[in-house]
């Protein structure tokens, strides 16, 4: 393993592996969600382009990419152009601290299926999935027409709100792994035998409600209400601007998804750590066991956009501030008590 | 159409292919119906006739996002300048459709506010006739605005924007 | 279409009431096929429909139906006759209230008593020109604002003036 | 800084107006203080139109007014010439009328429906409304055709009788139906999220339902029975047994409820119709030229979104001198506003859909 190769060719193939793993991604999700909704509807959705309708995404976003990019005369230059690059870079940026699977030895040389572990990996992913609430303000705002800046307001009142639940059924996790590195939550929970998700079943089901919520999807997708506001903070948008928002949408949904796979569901281990008998499991990689959880939850985004109707947006927040919180807390109260009485 | 082939150079018919090959495949109409035609319209989005196979079924509310501007029922004169300006809101390249006999013609309106076609405000792509038109119809129409954008040379737009179709 | 409306009698002495009320005023009054129907003068319209609403029950106002007389046998020699159709409910009573106006008079709103009158006034005001004192917003509904002539009176082009553009 | 309210405008064009209508909305931080409903942009002068036509020809351009319920235009006006000209109209045409017309009304309320739940975001129920309702345009496909503009009532009776095919499948699809909405119920009618967007939501009293001159299902959910087909009958609807649902207090959430029963009660009445079909002629004999002699009459039927009626004068010649129609969707839109008062900017949304207004029937 010559120090070229380990310290010039495998960085830069991890960092294009790292964007491009969002990317394939999101084309993936956008396919799934037009042909499942689809399918949940008596309707079959796009098969005609591509083999059974693959090719759609593909052609999406090259039809975008040719077309003309507007910006009205009174629109805010600087903050329209800045807002669609700002909600796309966060999402991607968080996928570096993402723990894809088992580090795999190569020779000497081990390759760790990830770009950065850090110590508090935890609180940066979570920080940067709130770096693309500025985007969305930004957007509404510069788009200086009223529909969009309602949608950013709120935008911005939904995805600060729901960040507190995020917040605090992140603390437990960290709690019962003592600490926030995300590789490290992984293999406590691997040596503990138990996923979270079973261990705190209520901290799972606040993170994921608010999940939903932040990524702005399904019962909580008010800011891009089409039937309300046109189509939210994004209406004034065109061309490659529209699809880095509509993109960003799906990275965002992608991005809590792995977290609530890491966090909740043990990464890349494969079910049933404790039972000896079914370690024939062990066999398939760590990644396959991943992506499985990962596209379960994805499918899990879409099926509840095609079954519930829209919230209202009082009874939204009424349902974080005096229901998700007050919830949040007492279940973190119990951890701790828990965790340090034990 | 085909003669322009010959004369432009090779790597830009490849690029005019693909181009219209993702165009074609992913018109996006634009969500606004004026009158019976919009409810066949939406039948012909919903489950039974689902242009969501051609990819077409995401109707965008906003017209900064639509490809494609279907004029489903009958112009008045009091929406036209509407019509008109929502056109103008819609990025190129974009296409247009008239609907119904309304929208081609005036239809069976003859009178002080109907606007007698929808082709004296904005130019018209592909007429669909019927009153409303059936959703087979409306396929049909779909379809051979398909074609059309097919035979079309978005490359020779990009590279002399001047050149650009009289709207 | 069942003619014997048994409820006939009711509206027989209904029918004298309101002329003994407003002798002067009522031209002709008849009641066929379970329907009252009353000419009035111009200015007992609006006492003669607050009697109906609060003595007679009529508490709905169903419809309000401007006719051009311009070239046809005007009755009343006016230009336009405007018709109110009150509904009675429980009971479905049906009466129908003839009111006969020039062309540049104008007859007193009915909004202060049903509030459905708000825009049949201002769909007839649009279409044959008619006004309506006491209207809280008697603006054109359908045409735009600055459409000038009224394209339901006789005398109209049926493809407009500008020629349907 | 002072804070003052602003005006927003869900402009003509806009994916949840149903259609060409304006609302210029004065909101104050999304609670709505007044809606002000701006009409005209569908307006095509159709009762300008109709003053230089026969009255035959008339007939297909009432499909075109209220586009989703296309035969009970054609019934109501039918209804009022046929009156004024005094032509008796055979027992099997009125029965075959009135499996049209409640089949209309099945269409017409699934349409709703569809909308409707689209509005509130529950899109999956505008594709399983579609869907059952495709049921029902292929049953008038069959009859006569046409899918929307159906001009399937003529002066005198229908254009086609039901054969023995047609009738066996018009029973399939009534089968089919419940069991569709059965989904839909079971989607929607308990739903936690459905109820916070619907109950209470634009309630309206019954005295000021009846001042606003409201009809039809949104009347009946404030609990007042006032069902044209029960108190003045037409098109012998006294021959069959329905009862007409009523909500009490008079919200989205009732109408909602008022309108899927009202489903239910048109598959009851189609049912009964078909049995008791007479036989006979499926219309009547009218002159080509239909001259009438001068005179007025106003007639009203229960059309899906309320009571419409027509008022036809004539003056002796075969061309009608005036057409007036009284739309149930025009009268019952007054209303809005009332509704709309405090609640929030999304209520409006839900409020209009639950209206069921067709903005052909407005505009004219």
């Amino acid at each position: 393993m010559t120090p070229f190769v380990a310290d010039v060719l495998i960085p830069v193939g991890k960092i294009v592996a790292v964007i491009l793993y969002p990317m394939v991604m999101v084309v993936v999700m956008i396919w799934l969600e037009r042909r499942v909704v689809a399918l949940m509807q008596l309707r079959l959705g796009p098969n005609r382009v591509g083999f059974q309708g693959l090719a759609q995404p593909v052609a999406d976003a090259v039809k975008l990419f040719f077309k003309e990019d507007i910006r009205q005369r009174q629109a805010d230059k600087l903050l329209f152009g800045i807002s669609p690059v700002l909600v796309m870079a966060s999402s991607l940026l968080a996928f570096c601290f993402l723990p894809l699977g088992e580090p795999i030895r190569i020779g000497t040389y081990t390759l760790t299926l990830w770009i950065a572990e850090s110590p508090v990996g935890l609180l940066i992913v979570l920080g940067l999935s709130s770096i693309s609430v500025f985007g969305v303000i930004f957007g509404g705002w510069a788009a200086n027409s009223k529909y969009p800046l309602m949608g950013a307001l709120r935008s911005v009142v939904q995805v600060l709100s729901y960040e507190i639940p995020l917040g605090l059924t992140v603390l437990t996790v960290a709690f019962a792994a003592r600490s926030m590195d995300l590789v490290e939550i992984v293999r406590r929970q691997e040596a503990s035998g138990v996923w979270y998700g079973f261990l705190m079943p209520v901290s799972f089901v606040v993170f994921w409600i608010s999940a939903v919520a932040e990524t702005n999807r399904a019962p909580f997708d008010l800011p891009e209400a089409e039937s309300e506001l046109v189509a939210g903070y994004h209406t004034e948008y065109s061309g490659m601007k529209f699809a880095y928002f509509y993109m960003a949408e799906y990275a965002h949904m992608v991005l809590v998804s792995s977290l609530v796979v890491i966090l909740f569901f043990g990464g890349w281990l494969a079910p049933f750590p404790s039972v000896k008998a079914l370690d024939f499991l062990d066999v398939v990689p760590g990644f396959v066991w991943y992506l499985v959880k990962l596209m379960f939850f994805l499918y899990l985004y879409v099926w509840i956009r095609a079954t519930f109707p829209r919230y209202r947006f009082d009874s939204l927040i009424r349902l974080v501030w005096k229901w998700l919180i007050p919830l949040a807390l007492v279940n973190l109260l119990v951890v701790v008590l828990v965790r340090y009485l034990l | 159409m085909s003669d322009g082939f010959e004369k432009a150079p090779f790597l830009l018919t490849k690029a005019d292919l693909f181009i219209t090959w993702a165009q074609k495949n992913s018109l996006w109409p634009f969500g606004s119906g004026l009158a019976c035609c919009a409810i066949e319209m939406i039948a012909t989005a919903a489950a039974r006739y689902d242009i969501a196979r051609f990819g077409m079924e995401l109707f965008r509310a906003s017209p900064r996002q639509a490809d494609l501007f279907i004029v489903a029922g009958t112009v008045t004169n009091k929406m036209a300048p509407v019509l008109r300006r929502l056109w103008d809101q819609m990025p190129d390249p974009k296409w247009a459709m008239a609907m119904g006999n309304c929208a081609i013609g005036g239809g069976p309106f003859p009178t002080y506010s109907v606007l007698q076609g929808v082709d004296k405000i904005i130019p018209v792509d592909v007429y669909v006739a019927g009153c409303p038109p059936t959703p087979q119809g409306l396929i049909h129409g779909l379809m051979t605005l398909q074609e059309k954008i097919a035979r079309s040379h978005p490359t020779k737009e990009i590279l002399a924007p001047h050149a650009r179709r009289p709207s | 279409m069942p003619e014997d409306q048994a409820d006939r009698p009711e509206l027989r002495e209904l029918l004298a009431a309101l002329a003994g009320r407003f002798a002067g005023a009522v031209l002709a009054s008849v009641v066929d096929e379970g329907e009252l129907s009353v000419r009035l003068s111009k200015d007992a319209l609006a006492s003669a429909l607050r009697f109906l609403k609060e003595e007679a029950g009529f508490n709905a106002l169903e419809d309000i139906a401007a006719f051009d007389n311009l070239g046809s046998a005007a009755e009343g020699g006016q230009r336009f006759t405007v018709v109110y159709r009150l509904g009675k409910f429980p009971g479905a009573l049906r009466a129908r209230v003839a009111v006969d106006v020039g062309e540049g008079e104008s007859l007193a709103s009915a909004v202060p008593l049903y509030r459905s009158a708000d825009w049949a006034e201002r769909e007839a005001f649009d279409m044959f020109g008619v006004r309506f004192e006491g209207h809280p917003d008697l603006r054109r509904i359908y045409m735009p604002d600055e459409f000038e002539g009224h394209p339901l009176r006789k005398d109209f082009p049926l493809a407009g003036r500008t020629g349907g553009a | 800084m002072e804070l003052r309210e602003y005006d927003l405008n869900m402009g003509p064009q806009h994916p949840s107006t149903h259609g060409v209508l304006r609302l210029k909305l004065a909101v104050d931080n999304e609670v709505v203080l007044g809606v002000e409903p701006v009409l005209g942009y569908l307006h095509r002068g159709m009762e300008k139109l109709w003053e230089s036509l026969t009255y035959t020809q008339v007939v297909p351009l009432t499909d075109r007014l209220d586009y989703i319920a296309a035969l009970s235009n054609n019934l109501g006006y039918c209804l009022a010439v046929e009156k004024l000209a005094g032509i008796e109209v055979p027992k099997r045409a009125r029965y075959v009328r009135v499996v049209l017309a409640e089949l209309q009304r099945l269409a017409s309320h699934l349409a709703w429906l569809g909308f409707m739940a689209n509005d509130i975001g529950a899109m999956s129920v505008l594709l399983y409304a579609f869907e059952a309702r495709e049921d029902v345009l292929d049953l008038f496909e069959e009859y006569c055709g046409a899918r929307l503009t159906i001009h399937g009532i003529r002066i005198g009776g229908a254009v086609r009788d039901l054969d023995t095919p047609l009738v066996s499948r018009i029973r399939a699809v009534l089968e089919r139906i419940p069991k569709r909405l059965e989904d839909v119920r079971a989607l929607l009618d308990e739903n936690r999220i459905w109820k916070e967007r619907t109950v209470g939501v634009g309630r309206i009293a019954a005295a000021a339902a009846i001042d606003y001159g409201l009809t039809g299902p949104g009347l009946r959910a404030c609990g007042l029975a006032w069902d044209m087909r029960k108190d003045i009958p037409y098109s012998s609807y006294d021959d069959f047994a329905f009862d007409v649902p009523l909500g009490t207090n008079g919200d989205v959430y009732d109408r909602y409820l008022v309108r899927l029963e009202e489903i239910c009660q048109s598959i009851r009445i189609v049912g009964q119709a078909l049995d008791g079909l007479p036989g006979g002629e499926f219309t009547a004999k009218v002159p080509r030229v239909l001259k009438i002699a001068p005179g007025e009459v106003f007639h009203t039927i229960e059309a899906p979104k309320g009571v419409l009626g027509f008022t036809v004068r004539s003056n002796g010649t075969d061309k009608p001198e005036r057409v007036k129609m009284k739309s149930p969707s025009f009268i019952n839109l007054q209303a809005l506003d009332h509704m709309c008062r405090g609640n929030l900017f999304s209520d409006v949304v839900g409020i209009l859909g639950s209206l069921d207004i067709v903005l052909g029937e407005i505009d004219k």
